[in-house]
């Protein structure tokens, strides 16, 4: 394992930490314990945004904070769920008087921190609402597992439901726009290769040089099925075609069509399989209206990339649109 | 020695140890079939709670007051899905457990009251490759070795026994639960991580126990 | 070699056709030959902006065409400087009647291309300015080289300049000012893994897992020395102390600091790099007022980071902050 | 054969198969310390070249024509360093050849001219690993055999030797030009990727001219 760090233990704190000066004009980082927040939070009047995740997904979650996205985020050890004694704080701290809402990938450990937390939030007297992001198709089964993963549709939650509260609705408005956004947005992802685990030194999984994992997660677990490497076009396919299914996308709909980067791709094969992608969603007569090629959920230098395509309507597209400023994220 | 806090620390002194020891062993077992930090995440939260538990201005006297430390300690440290199961567990644990020396049928219900905590919260039945697989088990021993009149020694024993027995059955299972069942039949062949360091655990409160105290 | 490619010949034009749909809104991708210009081009009354160099370092140059930036970018082959057939089109379609300056990265392949292409666009009467971009420090001894390499610090170049530009300075303007950021601007780099150009198929050198490259360049040349691996903030100092010291900042100064991925970093490690690079400027009085971290100017999917200082004067800090509309870089 | 147009597109063919024959080692010779696009590069252009001469309407009728044509293509295709080096080789090497047949004078002519034309644009002189390295020992084989009363071909075989032998020598230089140069030191012990593939184009010339017409 080489990477530019010094200490595993220490890889989150000092990149945080790294993160907070490079972007001091966007956001504050809090220690003990540890997490981001916009800067100038609490904006009172506004209903908070709060999500946070393991970590080694960057940009995800702190990427997103500032105005128009989230307002916290809560940065975890490496691909470990945040306690609910930093998510607790960070939720009081964003608290501006009308309730905080809790964008949480759909994975055990984080339901169950997140959950405490918001008990610990409501004790507090702070109004807290979740909304669970599981957007990932690989998981077909959904009712015999833990439920589908919250992956890089995330980034489209914290986005809109982030331009809601921003425009002034309550803490109901804010969660039904991220409901409905959860909803209508599905992923699919593969990987070449594995990630390296700081604390673990050794790859997540093992693949030899003409094996690719089809339908992986975000933490560097193996996928639903190891296949042959193809060319970019049919792997694309593999990704899109499961996503377009399950939204049950017809002709005349409108989507945001997502490449996301695994962390180790360069850009011009995202850029590949976008092509491609685009193409197979106008084949069924889909207009891509939002397009967003890059690395947004990651895990770690992982190569490989997900698909997301996330039905619009006219309002989630206007909140799309609407100004952000955050570091990973601004228009 | 009698289960009395002194066993509750040393149980929790040996756990850090086993954890150390299997520190590896667990990530390897989580990098199998989930996302490989299983093992540090205990690592982290057992160093947390021994720190927490030497730090104290005034040692605890009661067996449930260790295990509440443990309790909060892990839940405020470890994370993921282990750290709210088994913060939850230690914290059911601890309520029942406010007498000063535990008899047979107090450690029965002891780990009746972690099996609880760990179902409550993550919803799992047995054969879900859980660590549900290796706390049932060991809660279906203990209840028949005081049923049958064992010391408190041999209950744990018998807990212990159980929770390893537990442990290998989750193999070939398929997982329902938790980060490994999105690998759906892939999971099978493999050790649930959750319940290997399950089974660690209560073999070190075995240990903890048949050790004697220590200098 | 595993890359989400359909075919290693096609790859440039298959990813910059992507690009294209992706953000039709910014730029226009024209075909045979192939080269990306900003919507709206020609922009009448203004000087034009034209970069262009060998594919792979992607979101250079496409990634910069827009607002405030790139009139037009011309992608070469992989790793491989485009001809004057594409560049001087690209030359003649962005003239808006004040002409053209020509960004280029100072090596063998680039100047010769461009100089031809700068001749046929002046024998078509369009005129053009050369600025050479050589900030990589790793190149020691000048005098007896091609000259130092263009790298990360590109960059810092097309966006001041392009700033210029936008507001409305003459040729001769947008190319001192341009002048001033190539000659202040300093980069070195650190390669953790080689990459794989798609033609070739095999890693660009080969490291063991406890070597890195030092002064590596973005063409997965090796660098200048092969040393064992050693913790972030050690290798962070190989690379800022080098750049400061051939700037010759001193107590005062007021620098742009850019930590760059190499393409196959995770966010978190360079964020680590930036703050041990800032804790170092601010040890020697050195203020980082402004700061991008991110994959920039990449090889591929190479592992590994550069650090780039700009020194700032009041003129390019606000051309630094005026707005930019492009694909990978906005605000 | 006699020194001709059909010699010249025989030459271009030639070419075109031993740089795709070498592909890979000139690739692996860049990628040793350049940017491993060598061979992809001249192989991408010398496809072109054929496939531009296969194109043309009326077949051209002078070797000047049929360098010049290499030239423009090479110019357009390569890119990189090669591209515009080889492109003004070959264009200086078209503007000295407007003859319809070539004797020993003007062979050395032509390889001057070549010379010349990479010489002008990449400024290198011999020592600094480049392809002048193989250009300039071959003109100066090409001299000494004209001078001597060597037929066209034997003119053609003693610089193809040279560029040869010319190419083995660069292995120990530093380079100081080209992308090999930002090496320094480590530049040393690699053969230079342009001398090699320029005494393959040598080659190439002459084996157009011993083979005779092809089919
Ligand atoms: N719903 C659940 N009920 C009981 N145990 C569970 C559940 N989900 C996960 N686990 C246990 O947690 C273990 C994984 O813990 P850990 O690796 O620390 O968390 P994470 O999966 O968040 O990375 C699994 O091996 C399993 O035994
Ligand atoms: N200044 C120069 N003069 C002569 N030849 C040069 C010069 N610079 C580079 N070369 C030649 O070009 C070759 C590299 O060509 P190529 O790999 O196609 O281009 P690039 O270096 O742009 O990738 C070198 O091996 C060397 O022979
Ligand atoms: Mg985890
Ligand atoms: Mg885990
Ligand atoms: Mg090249
Ligand atoms: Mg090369």
């Amino acid at each position: 394992m080489k990477k530019l760090i010094n200490d595993p233990a220490r890889v989150v704190d000092e990149s945080v930490e790294g993160f907070g000066l490079a972007h001091a004009d966007l956001v504050t980082v809090r220690t003990d314990p540890l997490y981001v927040v916009r800067a100038g939070a609490p904006i009172q009047g506004k209903v908070g945004l709060v999500s946070g995740g393991g970590s080694g997904h960057e940009p995800l979650h702190a990427g997103y904070v500032g105005l128009g996205m989230l307002d916290a985020a809560v940065p975890g050890a490496m691909f470990t769920s945040p306690t609910p004694d930093s998510i607790a704080p960070a939720t009081l701290a964003v608290d501006g008087g009308r309730g905080v809402l809790h964008i949480v990938k759909n994975y055990t450990g984080d339901v169950l921190n997140f959950e405490t937390a918001a008990e610990l939030a409501d004790a507090e007297g702070v109004e807290v609402r979740t909304v669970l992001v599981n957007d990932d198709v690989a998981v077909e089964d959904s009712l015999y597992t833990a439920g589908r993963r919250g992956v890089a549709g995330t980034l489209a939650v914290e986005k809109i439901a982030g331009a809601a509260a921003e425009r002034g609705d309550d803490l109901a408005g804010v969660a039904a726009v991220a409901e409905r956004v959860a909803a209508n947005v599905r992923s699919m992802g593969v990987a070449l290769s594995a990630c390296t685990v700081p604390h673990a030194g050794t790859p997540s999984f093992d693949l030899t040089e003409d094996e690719i994992e089809i339908g992986i997660g975000i933490h560097g677990e193996p996928g639903r099925r190891r296949v042959p490497m193809a060319p970019a076009d049919e792997i694309t396919e593999q990704l899109t075609t499961p996503v377009m299914d399950d939204l049950g996308l017809g002709g005349g709909e409108q989507v945001l069509l997502l490449v996301n980067g695994m962390g180790g791709t360069p850009a011009s094969e995202l850029y590949v399989v976008y092509r491609r992608a685009r193409q197979l969603l106008e084949a069924r007569g889909v207009t891509v209206a939002r397009s967003l090629v890059g690395n947004y959920v990651t895990s770690l230098e992982m190569q490989g990339a997900s698909v997301t395509v996330l039905r619009l309507d006219a309002e989630t597209t206007s909140l799309w649109d609407a100004p952000v400023r955050t570091a990973a994220l601004r228009w | 020695m009698t289960l009395d806090v002194t066993w509750a620390l040393q149980w929790v002194r040996r756990s850090a140890e086993v954890v150390a020891e299997h520190r590896v062993e667990l990530i390897e077992l989580d990098r199998q079939i989930g996302d490989g930090d299983h093992g540090e995440n205990l690592h982290r939260g057992f160093t947390a709670v021994v720190s927490r538990l030497d730090g104290l201005e005034t040692p605890p006297t009661e067996v449930g007051e260790v295990l509440k430390v443990v309790a909060t300690t892990l839940m405020s440290t470890v994370g993921g899905a282990a750290g709210p199961l088994y913060g939850t567990a230690y914290l059911r644990a601890a309520k029942v457990t406010g007498l000063t020396e535990l008899g047979s049928d107090a450690v029965v219900a002891l780990l009746e009251a972690g099996l609880e905590g760990v179902v409550a919260r993550g919803k799992a039945t047995t054969g879900e490759k859980t660590m549900v697989d290796a706390w049932s088990p060991a809660v279906a021993a203990a209840q028949e070795a005081a049923a049958r009149g064992d010391s408190p020694l041999e209950v744990l024993d018998a807990a212990a026994v159980a929770a390893e027995a537990g442990a290998v059955a989750t193999d070939p299972m398929v997982a329902t639960k938790g980060r490994a069942s999105y690998l759906g039949e892939r999971s099978a062949g493999h050790r649930d991580p959750g319940a290997a360091s399950s089974a660690l655990l209560l073999r070190a409160a075995h240990e903890a126990a048949a050790e004697g105290p220590r200098a």
